[in-house]
């Protein structure tokens, strides 16, 4: 009965994934994955095994209620952070089951499933911290920038070898929990140091990394409880967070090394601008945009950060209203996650037929009267086409350089993420309209409106 | 060796799945994942009710705790995202 | 248990797998899973040489030949009409 | 040993056909799959339970010759009876292993173990049979036409219901090897049978079906064996046939219903002529080609059953040199089987890129001087998008009819396998050219060379 449940999850699961290979279908898949979920836990409520219910029911309420507020209340800009979050919660999870398990059956464990448990107590452990870690940087409450210091990523690894090294001991003495207990200590110190030397722009990349090792540990989980359904789930999970790790690294041009311990970003304060720019005024950028006949937005973090996107949305209807026609150019790594504009943008109700995704938008852009640019900085910096010495070299970026005509919506002459300098902005056609995106947007609508 | 099997191919499944995914989904895919790994829920249920002792229990109810904020989180904030992506 | 999740598995992965091959080559692909159908081979061989009696190996001897067919034939001519796809 | 040997086999066969997905790939995904089945083979020699090598050795050498022959030196055009025959050989196999094993372990199978068996014997012998009768359609040995008489459905039915009742038989009476060969030997009539009233054209579908029910055999032996990797195959296998067998339904707008039991293609010789046609002589025909600027070949059945691929690809060679354009619009069942016309068209040396699909194809023939129809029919004939009393109305077809002149290759006024008059001959910009393909072409080629 229970094993028939949990099959059907497994298969539930698969086809709700699979639905979101499909926009229209994505809303239905994701019900067929909840219902599956449903179903398991369902299952497991009636396991003979069950004494009693009140701790079950305690621990439900708090954290579904805990839950259900954060999916409620939270703003959609501060989805990076609630991910990097729960992936933190999702191992604590399978830490805490591993460790009681080894409690009780510390002597009957065979020695395959000795290993998965100690795997899931070590990746987990690494998860927990490493998520918060990255949680933090998000959020904004350590700096963002990699904190390095010398001899740093010898003391990372011998410290990796020496959780690694407790691994082994475990298996040989598979009894003692107190063995299990330093190693998890030892994993969350890993998580903690491995992630201080990466910039805050990489850490989505550091996400989802942490999101497979998650998967990988629900994995083990699986082995460990002889649980197929958890095998299931754990290798779904782990290739969604490798898959997604990849295709970041491959849109910024970057090997994993680099993004792990390349401490990526550190210059990002240190270089001033050095470039002749010319600033525009609100009025001429109004004009400009009211009797443009195509215009490409490019939304970038700074969208995300000034909370822009439905003031993004109000100017573009006021120049479709006259006649003008918008589409938006969206990088895969513009912003803090691989999507993150996508959501943004539909959040503010533009449908999705009108993103163009990169190979669109660059055979688009050349036939663009105005680019305009919302906070983006990076992804439209021309010398990662042409400047070899440029570390940004190689990465496929949006040719917004090639528009009529292009306006910049930043705050002040500062770099972006990677901390090069963007020789966009220096570009006789390029004009800037510094200020706060939502801010200046608010204010070209209106002057748009006026005229 | 079963197990192997299953994990293998259910890694394959995952592979092929998610490379299917748009861009235009990712943000939804990843808090879909992460509502699924939410997973541990039961194992961790299994051991909060299984009447093992105080600090088994208590583990476990720590750790029904964490998972339901995956799984009834992450179900309901990729259903209020994707009902965001309005149809052409 | 464990082999009804191999199956079912396993169907998935052949079907998002087949799905994605173009028209182009439907018929390599037909010719490919022919090949690999040939697998019962390796139920044949054991037949054939577990020393079970007259009938039981000789059952196998033709199992076997069946098969190899298969195996053979079947990976040669897909190997050569693959050959035929000129790059363009 | 062993295990590892079959589980890096299933891992092969997948990425194998993984690399079917790209055209560049596929060769080499052929030659991973080719080695995991040498790795499962040479694993399964090594095994300690074989007491000689004689019988293998023979097997093998005899299987292996008869297979190699068939592959170097088949005709392309044969390859839908020769997949049609191996599909026979598959099963020939899964069953003659199923009731060797039951004569063995009769009394020691478990449940399970003695349905997949059971499974195994039922579906592998009608399998055989089913395949061998569609290989004598295929190859005429046998009339293509369905042959029905009154009551059939209703026969097959109960046959089908009486093989069902040994297998239930079976299950209560596990000892009974008796009651294994009964129901084999009922499995083959029940092959027979069903096939008999299918008509030729709509072998492929059946072709494809038994291919799936071959997978499932073998998933089955996979079951009753405790073997994976038979699992594994055997749903690779069955997946495949399914979905190619459901896309040519699909592109034939067709259930599968329909085509197992609608006796289809039965009235193929019954309707003659009734439009009146234009025919054009060769010295028009080849001026017209030699001065067009876009010419869009449509490849058919009678392509194959011409040989003239060589041909077409002369000619087209012919156009080129003048500074003409040819592309070629593939329809998905165009032929006799899934891709028939492009292994056709690959072999005769046609670089693929120069191959438009369906939706292409249709974008544009509109803008095409003239649409060459190689022994096509069903495929262009527009009563299946403008009259809804035709039986093909529905199906997606090449809209030739489109073109600014059209000229068809055929042999006579009889219509194609779906037995249904083509309004597009009595189109005025059509014109006929009566002939075998291949010579007709012969003869353009010789005459535009001398334009
Ligand atoms: N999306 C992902 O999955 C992902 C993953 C890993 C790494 N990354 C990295 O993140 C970067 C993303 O590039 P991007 O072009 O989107 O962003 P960016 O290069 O980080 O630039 C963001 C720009 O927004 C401006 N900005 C910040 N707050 C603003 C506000 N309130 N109003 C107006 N402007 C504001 C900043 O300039 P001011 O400070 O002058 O205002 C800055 O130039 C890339 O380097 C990418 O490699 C992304
Ligand atoms: N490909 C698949 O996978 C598949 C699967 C199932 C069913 N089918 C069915 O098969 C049919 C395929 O359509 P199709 O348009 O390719 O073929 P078709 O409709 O069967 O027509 C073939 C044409 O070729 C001509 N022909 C035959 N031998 C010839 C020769 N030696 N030289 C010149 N012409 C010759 C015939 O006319 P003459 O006799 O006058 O020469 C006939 O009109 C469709 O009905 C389809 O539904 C295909």
């Amino acid at each position: 009965m229970i094993g028939a449940a949990y099959l059907m999850a497994s298969v539930l699961f698969i086809l709700g994934l699979q639905a979101l290979g499909d926009a229209r279908r994505a809303r239905r898949g994701i019900r067929l994955a909840a219902f599956g979920m449903l179903v398991a836990v369902g299952g497991t409520l009636l396991h003979p095994q069950i004494a009693s219910y009140l701790w079950i029911a305690l621990g439900l309420a708090v954290g579904g209620g805990i839950g259900a507020a954060m999916a409620i209340y939270l703003p959609m800009t501060a989805m990076p952070q609630r991910i990097a979050l729960s992936h933190a919660f999702g191992a604590l999870a399978a830490v805490l089951v591993g460790i009681a398990e080894h409690l009780q059956r510390a002597g009957q464990l065979g020695r395959l499933e000795l290993a998965a448990l100690g795997l899931e107590v070590l990746l987990g452990s690494l998860t927990v911290s490493g998520s918060l870690m990255a949680f933090a940087k998000l959020q904004e409450l350590l700096p963002g920038a990699p904190i390095t210091y010398p001899g740093q990523n010898l003391a990372n690894l011998t410290l990796f070898a020496a959780s690694f090294a407790l691994y082994v001991a475990l298996m040989l003495h598979p009894a003692s929990t107190g063995l299990l207990l330093a190693m998890a200590a030892l994993g969350l110190m890993v998580g903690v140091l491995m992630v201080l030397p990466i910039g805050g722009a990489d850490m989505p990349v550091v996400v989802s990394l942490l999101n497979s090792y998650a998967g990988l540990a629900a994995a083990a989980t699986g082995f460990a409880l002889d649980n197929q359904m958890l095998i299931v789930a754990g290798a779904l999970d782990g290739a969604s967070g490798f898959i997604l790790s990849l295709l970041m690294c491959r849109a910024m041009n970057r090997s994993f090394a680099n993004v792990l311990f390349g401490a990526f970003g550190q210059t990002a304060a240190a270089t001033g601008p050095a470039v002749t720019v010319r600033c525009v005024t609100l009025e001429d950028a109004a004009v400009q945009l009211a009797f443009a006949r195509r215009v490409v937005i490019v939304p970038g973090y700074g969208m995300a950060a000034a909370q822009a996107q439905q003031a993004v949305r109000e100017l573009a209807e006021q120049i479709e209203a006259r006649g003008g026609e918008v589409r938006y150019a969206v990088h895969p790594v513009a912003g803090r996650m691989p999507g993150h504009m996508n959501v943004l943008l539909a959040e503010a109700g533009v449908p999705y037929e009108r993103l163009l995704e990169l190979e669109r938008a660059n055979a688009e852009l050349p036939d663009t009267d105005v680019a305009l640019i919302v906070g983006a900085n990076d992804v439209v910096n021309p010398a990662a086409r042409e400047d070899r010495s440029s570390p940004l070299y190689g990465m496929p970026i949006l040719d917004a350089d090639r528009a009529r005509a292009i306006i910049v919506l930043k705050r002040s002459l500062k770099p972006g993420f990677a901390g090069v300098e963007n020789p966009l902005f220096a570009l006789p056609h390029c004009a800037l309209l510094l200020g706060d995106a939502r801010e200046t947007l608010g204010q070209l609508v209106a002057r748009v409106k006026t005229l | 060796m079963e197990t192997l099997y299953i994990f293998i191919l259910a890694g394959f499944v995952g592979w092929l799945v998610i490379a299917r995914v748009p861009a235009l989904l990712h943000t939804p895919l990843m808090a879909a994942t992460n509502a699924i790994s939410g997973i541990s829920l039961v194992g961790s249920i299994l051991l909060a009710g299984g009447g093992h002792g105080a600090v088994p229990t208590a583990l476990g109810a720590v750790a029904v705790a964490a998972a339901s904020i995956n799984v009834v989180g992450g179900f309901l904030i990729t259903d209020r995202m994707l009902k965001m992506f309005r149809r052409p």
